[in-house]
């Protein structure tokens, strides 16, 4: 069928070298093997993403993807608009015929970089910095927490939300002073799970010698040496197969849930951490894997209760 | 001979300097946009299409006018009696509060007609309430209103965040913001009006508030200038000590400019929390605030133009977001580069020509 | 955690988010106290922090961008100084202009260059100020009370928040023990003055204004390449407010300034750190308080409950000799 | 004296906008000499001397010094040429010491330290030499008037002025400090100084000056060795008519009492007692003038009669009620009105257009409003009679009211004021800036109201004024009515009064 597809970022910025750089390099993989043009947008507001997802459906693009939970309503509102448009909307659920939601088993890959924390922590103390305070940041917290205590019973973990608003994604120098919190507190180990926020939560591990664990895109090669490892979420994907699906006519809509089993999340491991993880975390990791497949090893969804259990 | 004290015919004055000061303005706009490598000239009209071209870009650019007008209105009526209030943005923030509750409260009860005049009035009080506090201290304890509103802004919106975090939030949802209101809790759009011009509103959420902020500016101009309270607060505004003299209150007339102040600028929220999202959300005002210090300036704090300045702006920001769609090497951002230009050459550098213009002038009349 | 090695942390965390607020306060200061208001210490900050990222960036030297951070801001304090001073604009929509023009620009610039959602690429260390360690600092880390002080408080700085504290005395020297100085309070005070005594009122405006914008221009830079590693929109989040808010706090006093700016800062680092944590009897304090605290305390500053603030009498009054 | 001038000014020219200033103004002053110069209100004197000062520039003109023409840019280069000059309104920062005023854009060098020593010593030398006594640590704040101008004049003397300005120094002193100040000067001019010196004081003039010349409405009209005139042509080429000198009228009949003020007591601003314990009756039918140099108090007791001022203890009453609380609008209502001192400030808003000026303050009154609306209609019919009984011009209620001359200006607020039918009605400074024709009429208005039962109390600066219009006058002397005159008391006695030495 006809492509003519559009992709709507997250607030962050094409190259965040996270989740949005993801989705893009998912367009651009599309590009590169169809030689099919695409068009996106940045949004810099939470107020254009609703106005940029209707303009590219009222100009006839097919499908519109939109990257990130704060274009929910957006999509809600537009999809009704425009019932023959396909929509493909990252992180957030909206039942609408027309619109497929593809959400992460964040809980899953973060708990994959949890075991990893669990093993590199010397301390026995590790640290989460999420970005803005909402049940989905949670969800990955909770994971991570889940895989640490899988391999070191007794750890403790650290946690700090950046902020109640969107401006939380964007607010490295506090992410900074909360990972420099928990490095004080004796964390050796900091997950960030917090967009352009992680950026000061990585740079402050690696100034003061540190473990952090990067999220959404590879960003292992951003201190290398310092970077344990990256919970990647297959954002790329998502958008990927949206283009494609739609090109041979494949579009479902409805909710996809991608875990460790489709390959939705992991924890990434590559010449930048290699020297940072031993053959046994190595083992270790892999054994997680396997085990969350099989259904061995379930990690909790933070989302479907509201609550961690400890 | 000095030349601030020449007078100038009002078609100078009122015409030709802000004429000339907003060119300048868009000038150097334009040369940021060179700079990035985009052409001006494309831009611009690209601009004015957005903005202008089709019914949907009319509605938007009203859209957003509508906040305008009535941060503008707030910022003009405390001007008259010579308070500078930088903190409608604040106002308005809490003014969505007051509106939000009464949407809330009626609007699974009554339909959107009943729901409308007691926001008005609710958001009138919230943002009245939040004006109060700084006007009260100016008054009483000759506290800088100029400091306390900024701080109240902060305040304001630090208050707000908790509030949509911790109480309004709908249990389970991720974005901090209220339930979407019912449709009485929402204000209709103005198609009809639309297609008066035979032209289609498409998505636009230009509603009923537009037609609120007309009448709100009619009786901003009755009070200013026809009302006994407007001759008071304008006295107060330019001489103070005159003011005292003839027995005008002091504290009393700065607190009720100010009460009226902030309830125009709380009369903002219905636009977008009422007319457009159907919900309070996080930092819904969005700078309108401190738009409307631009647009006041601008209108040269009369309501007729603060009308017109409120749509200049409504342009700049409908169409500033089609040419950052269509040219996405330009950023929604560059409405702020233009708004700050329009500020600095309206506003602070509003006399530059000035003494230009008086040459030219005596010289044409000597001519 | 030991009580005082939590002491420790949020001081050492205090005096790092301090160090803007000195700067820009400082920078207020000498503006203010020449009788031009200064709203757009905000826009400075966040224009000399892009500045000195992106020049920081694109020549690897940390030195070169603040020097680019210092030229940015004192060129946007000349333009303020152009309006409020040759024009006799207001000053206060001056700085309104200031503020919005840089919260545009940056990001339509920084998209625009380097298309990380107005952001300028991470630096490389060595672009950077880094922190410098102290000579023994980690030897002194084991010595009961004094060690953890001088290891992690004072030692572990960047060269920025050494000269943060230097430029308090140095400030304070400046107004009050130089010819400078004394013109500088006078014709805050009564320009006329200073005007029939031989001296240019504007020409010893325009120096003011530019101190401000040099001492603005080091607040910028520390935010983008000595706290962070890179240009992040509106990193400046209000800070400049927040230096204004310490300026009135400290009542336009230089030593004053600092404590302002201390207690400011403590109260920011105290919010991160008690985020999550349950006081007792409260339970958790959000952290919205926190964050309202500094403007509170200015407000009540300002109704006169703890002492009163007066401010420079001609403040933000344009100078002129005719009526 | 065979030298060259010390200053001669040739053709100085300058215009604010509309208001021309100084017209074509030339004038010679001889080196050792104390020049006098003396013209109304608004003459354009104080322009003339900041000319010379450097901090206005002529439009046109030039200026000599010592038979050089000189350039004087900025007031640096007035000092430099060694021109000293004491404004009207001081030129001191009220936060700083005497010392540092001092020192002001004369510090020597970059550093405070060094500058402070010299500046001490010089300052010493100055005290000892001219007997300019004053503590170089106060703060300039806490100094009274009279101290202020010493420093200021010692700011001059540092820099080492050869040719000293004073802009009306005597207007804030009381007639002893004036001698003192007047001793001083002649031991400048003895060392050969010049010293040009402005007042509108006739006396002082006779008293003091070697020359004097005669400013009017911008132009310099004549210049007289003060040996060689009087003060009759003096006062007549001042005004540019021959004065008359008293306004008729006839009897008072004074009936009971209108206005009690009782053991009154006013703070200024700063918190300094201005009037103190101060009781006196003002009776319907009579006009009773308050003498006193200005600064002692008259003007916060009528701003506390007004209702503007708080008063901190005592007791105001009129027509019985005793006023509890300061409410301008109140005392309107209950027929108190109220020419004020300053019609710039207070009496009249300029920006305004005239008509909004004519309701001022009576803007509530049922007449003239429709529910919480102006009633515009009748607002300006009633301003455009008012405009036709006073002769305002232009006859023009639109206009805006910067644009009408001084004159013009105070009868919109007479009119305002008088036509309303007080019952008592307080004036301050009826005729400041005003021409002789206004002056005439606005005296005659104020009679015709007395004999019309009305009870009136007057505050003038001027002795002439007092006299003429008052049937009893009170003497204010740092902030005490030292005594009460009959208009017929001779102006010897009321100046010894008004500075406090007999009662
Ligand atoms: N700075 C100014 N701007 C505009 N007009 C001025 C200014 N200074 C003086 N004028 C006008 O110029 C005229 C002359 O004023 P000037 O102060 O020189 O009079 P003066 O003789 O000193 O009067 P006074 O006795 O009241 O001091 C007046 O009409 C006055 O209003
Ligand atoms: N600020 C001003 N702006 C515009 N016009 C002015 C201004 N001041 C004065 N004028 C005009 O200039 C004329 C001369 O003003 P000025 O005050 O010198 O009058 P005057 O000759 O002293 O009159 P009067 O005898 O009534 O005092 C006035 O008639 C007035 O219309
Ligand atoms: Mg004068
Ligand atoms: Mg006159």
């Amino acid at each position: 069928a006809d492509v003519k597809p559009a992709l709507v970022y997250g607030t962050g910025g094409k190259f965040d070298k996270s989740f949005n750089e993801a989705a893009y390099n998912g367009a651009e993989k599309f590009k590169a093997e169809t030689g099919i043009a695409y068009r996106d947008f940045e949004p810099t507001g939470d107020t254009q993403g609703e106005q940029a997802i209707r303009n590219f459906a009222s100009r006839g693009f097919n499908p519109v993807v939109a990257v990130s939970f704060a274009w929910t309503s957006a999509i809600e509102k537009v999809a009704a608009e425009f019932p023959d448009t396909k929509f493909i909307i990252v992180d957030s659920v909206v039942d609408k015929p027309n619109v497929r939601s593809v959400v992460y088993k964040e809980e899953e890959g973060s708990y994959l970089v949890g075991v990893l924390a669990g093993m590199a922590s010397k301390t026995g103390k590790v640290g989460f910095v999420g970005g803005m305070d909402i049940p989905l940041i949670r969800k990955f917290e909770c994971g991570y927490e889940q895989g640490a205590r899988s391999v070191k019973a007794d750890i403790e973990v650290f946690q700090n939300m950046t902020g109640t608003t969107g401006a939380a994604w964007n607010d490295p120098v506090r992410g900074g002073e909360l990972a420099k919190n928990q490095i004080d507190q004796g964390a050796d180990v900091v997950y960030a799970a917090a967009g352009a926020t992680g950026l000061g939560v990585l740079q402050t591990a690696a100034d003061n010698k540190k473990l952090s664990i990067g999220v959404d895109s590879n960003q292992n090669h951003l201190h290398p040496g310092s970077v344990l490892t990256s919970m990647v979420k297959r954002v790329d994907l998502a958008v990927y197969n949206a283009y494609n699906d739609t090109k041979n006519d494949k579009f479902t809509a409805g909710v996809q849930a991608l875990g460790v089993k489709e390959d939705g999340v992991g924890a990434a491991i590559d010449d930048n951490n290699k020297s940072l993880i031993t053959p046994e975390m190595q083992a270790a990791v892999d054994k997680a894997k396997a085990d969350i497949i099989a259904g061995t090893v379930k990690v909790h969804d933070y989302t479907s209760d509201n609550a961690c259990p400890k | 001979m000095s030349t601030a004290s020449v007078p100038l015919p009002n078609w100078i004055n009122y015409g030709l300097i802000p004429l000339l000061n907003l060119t300048v303005a868009f000038l150097i706009s334009g040369f940021v946009v060179w700079l990035i490598g985009e052409s001006p000239l494309d831009a611009l009209s690209l601009l004015i299409q957005g903005a202008l071209g089709n019914g949907e870009g009319i509605g938007f650019t009203l859209y957003y006018a509508t906040s305008f007008i009535f941060t503008g209105l707030s910022v003009a009526v405390a001007i008259h009696a010579g308070l500078f209030n930088i903190g409608s943005e604040g106002q308005a923030y809490l003014g969505g509060l007051g509106c939000a509750l009464v949407a809330l409260a009626l609007d699974r009860y009554v339909p959107w007609y009943v729901t409308m005049p007691i926001a008005v009035v609710g958001a009138g009080l919230f943002g009245a309430a939040w004006a109060f506090i700084p006007a009260f201290l100016q008054a009483k304890r000759g506290s800088h209103i100029v400091i306390t509103t900024i701080m109240f802004n902060y305040i304001g919106a630090a208050l707000m965040v908790y509030l949509l975090v911790h109480v309004l939030i709908v249990p389970g949802k991720m974005a901090p913001e209220t339930r979407t209101f019912l449709e009485g809790g929402q204000l209709p759009k103005l198609g009809w009006v639309m297609q008066l011009f035979g032209a289609k509103l498409g998505a636009a959420p230009f509603n009923v508030s537009f037609i609120i902020a007309l009448v709100v500016s009619y009786l901003v101009w009755l009070l200013v200038w026809r009302t006994k309270l407007g001759f008071e607060m304008r006295t107060l505004g330019v001489s103070p000590t005159a003011a005292t003299y003839a027995g005008i209150p002091y504290a009393r007339t700065v607190i009720i400019a100010m009460l009226l102040s902030g309830a125009l600028a709380g009369m903002m929220a219905l636009n977008p929390v009422m007319g457009s999202s159907a919900r309070l959300q996080v930092e819904f005002v969005g700078g309108a605030g401190f738009v409307g210090i631009a647009v006041s300036l601008m209108g040269r704090n009369h309501p007729l133009g603060i009308i017109m300045a409120a749509i200049l702006f409504g342009i700049l920001y409908q169409g500033g977001d089609w040419v950052s769609f269509e040219m996405p090497n330009i950023t929604r951002e560059m409405i702020l580069v233009i708004q700050g230009l329009v500020i600095l050459f309206a506003g602070a550098l509003e006399y530059m020509f000035r003494p230009a213009m008086v040459r030219l002038y005596q010289q044409l009349k000597r001519a | 955690m030991d009580y005082y090695d939590i002491f420790i942390s949020v001081l050492a965390s205090t005096i790092r988010l301090s160090i803007p607020l000195i700067f820009t306060a400082l920078a207020g200061l000498f503006s203010e106290r020449a009788g031009i208001f200064d709203i757009g210490l905000e826009g400075k900050m966040l224009g000399s922090a892009f500045a000195a990222a992106c020049v920081a960036y694109l020549t690897d030297s940390a030195w070169l961008g603040l020097g680019a951070g210092i030229l940015c801001s004192v060129a946007l304090s000349l333009v303020h100084g152009f309006a409020s001073i040759t024009n006799r604009g207001n000053q206060i929509v001056s700085g309104v202009a200031i503020n919005f023009f840089i919260a545009g620009i940056t990001i339509v610039l920084g998209q625009a260059w380097f298309g990380q959602g107005g952001r300028t690429p991470q630096l490389a260390p060595d672009s950077r100020f880094a922190p410098i360690i102290l000579p023994g600092a980690d030897a002194a880390r084991d010595i009961p009370i004094i060690g953890p002080l001088y290891a992690n408080v004072i030692s572990g700085n960047n060269i920025l928040t050494y000269l943060a504290f230097l430029a308090v005395p140095f400030s304070w020297w400046v107004l009050y023990r130089t010819r400078f100085g004394l013109r500088l309070r006078a014709v805050g005070e009564n320009p006329g003055a200073v005007d029939t005594a031989g001296i240019s009122v504007a020409w010893l405006r325009y120096r003011a204004v530019m101190c401000a914008g040099i001492l603005c221009g080091f607040a910028g830079t520390y935010l983008a390449i000595a706290q962070s590693a890179a240009f992040i929109k509106d990193m400046s989040a209000g800070k400049g407010y927040i230096a204004l808010a310490a300026l009135v706090f400290a009542k336009w006093k230089p030593v004053p300034v600092m404590f302002a700016c201390l207690l400011f800062g403590f109260l920011d680092a105290l919010a991160n750190f008690m985020q999550g944590k349950q006081v007792p009897l409260i339970g958790e304090v959000p952290v919205q308080v926190f964050q309202a605290l500094p403007y509170v305390l200015t407000c009540v500053l300002l109704a006169g409950f703890i002492g009163v603030a007066t401010p420079p009498k001609a403040g933000g009054v344009p100078y002129t000799k005719e009526r | 004296m065979t030298d060259k001038p010390a200053i001669e000014l040739v053709g100085i020219d300058k215009k604010f906008g509309a208001v021309h200033a100084n017209k074509d103004i030339n004038l010679t002053v001889a080196k050792g000499t104390i020049h006098g110069i003396i013209g109304e209100n608004g003459a354009g004197k104080s322009t003339l001397m900041s000319i010379i000062y450097g901090f206005y520039h002529a439009d046109s003109g030039e200026i000599r010094v010592n038979g050089n023409p000189v350039t004087i840019r900025d007031s640096q280069a007035a000092i430099a040429t060694g021109i000293g000059m004491v404004h009207q309104h001081f030129m001191l920062v009220d936060n700083f010491t005497v010392l540092e005023n001092i020192m002001l854009g004369a510090e020597g060098g970059m550093l405070l330290a060094r500058g402070v020593a010299s500046a001490r010593a010089e300052l010493k030398r100055l005290e000892t030499e001219y007997g300019l006594e004053v503590d170089p640590d106060a703060l300039i704040e806490e100094l009274p008037v009279g101290l202020q101008q010493r420093v200021e004049i010692l700011k001059a003397m540092y820099r080492g002025a050869e040719i000293l300005i004073l802009d009306e120094p005597t207007g804030v002193l009381t007639p002893a400090e004036a001698d003192h100040l007047f001793r001083i000067l002649k031991v400048l001019r003895d060392q050969g100084k010049t010293i040009i010196l402005i007042t509108h004081k006739l006396r002082e003039i006779m008293a003091i000056t070697d020359t004097v010349s005669v400013m009017r409405r911008g132009e310099m009209v004549a210049t007289r060795k003060t040996s060689e005139t009087t003060v009759e042509e003096l006062a007549e080429l001042m005004v540019g008519r021959r004065v008359l000198l008293r306004v008729q009228k006839g009897e008072a009949n004074p009936q009971a009492a209108v206005l009690s003020v009782r053991n009154l007591t006013v703070k200024d601003n700063r918190g300094v007692t201005m009037v103190d314990n101060v009781s006196f009756d003002v009776r319907a039918g009579e006009i009773v003038g308050i003498a006193g140099v200005a600064g002692n108090g008259q003007s916060e007791l009528l701003e506390a009669i007004a209702g503007i001022r708080k008063p901190t203890s005592g007791e105001i009453l009129l027509d019985g009620q005793t006023i509890d609380k300061a409410d301008p609008a109140r005392l309107r209502d209950l027929g108190l009105a109220h020419i004020p001192e300053d019609r710039h400030h207070m009496g009249l808003v300029l920006k305004f257009e005239e008509y909004e000026n004519s309701v001022l303050g009576y803007h509530r009154r049922p007449a003239y409003s429709k529910g919480p609306l102006l009633d515009l209609e009748a607002i300006r019919k009633d301003a455009m009679e008012k405009i036709e009984k006073y002769d305002i011009r232009p006859p023009n209620p639109r206009l805006k009211t910067a644009n009408f001359s001084g004159g013009n200006q105070q009868k919109i607020v007479v009119a305002r004021e008088i036509e309303r039918d007080p019952k008592m009605l307080i004036i301050g400074q009826p005729t400041r800036g005003v021409d002789i024709g206004a002056i005439e009429f606005i005296h005659r208005r104020i009679i015709e109201m007395r004999d019309a039962g009305k009870a009136i109390l007057l505050v003038s600066v001027e002795l002439d004024e007092i006299r003429s219009l008052s049937d009893r006058i009170l003497v204010m002397f740092a902030g005490h009515v030292v005594g009460e005159k009959t208009p017929d008391a001779g102006e010897q006695t009321l100046g010894l009064m008004m500075a406090g030495i007999a009662a």
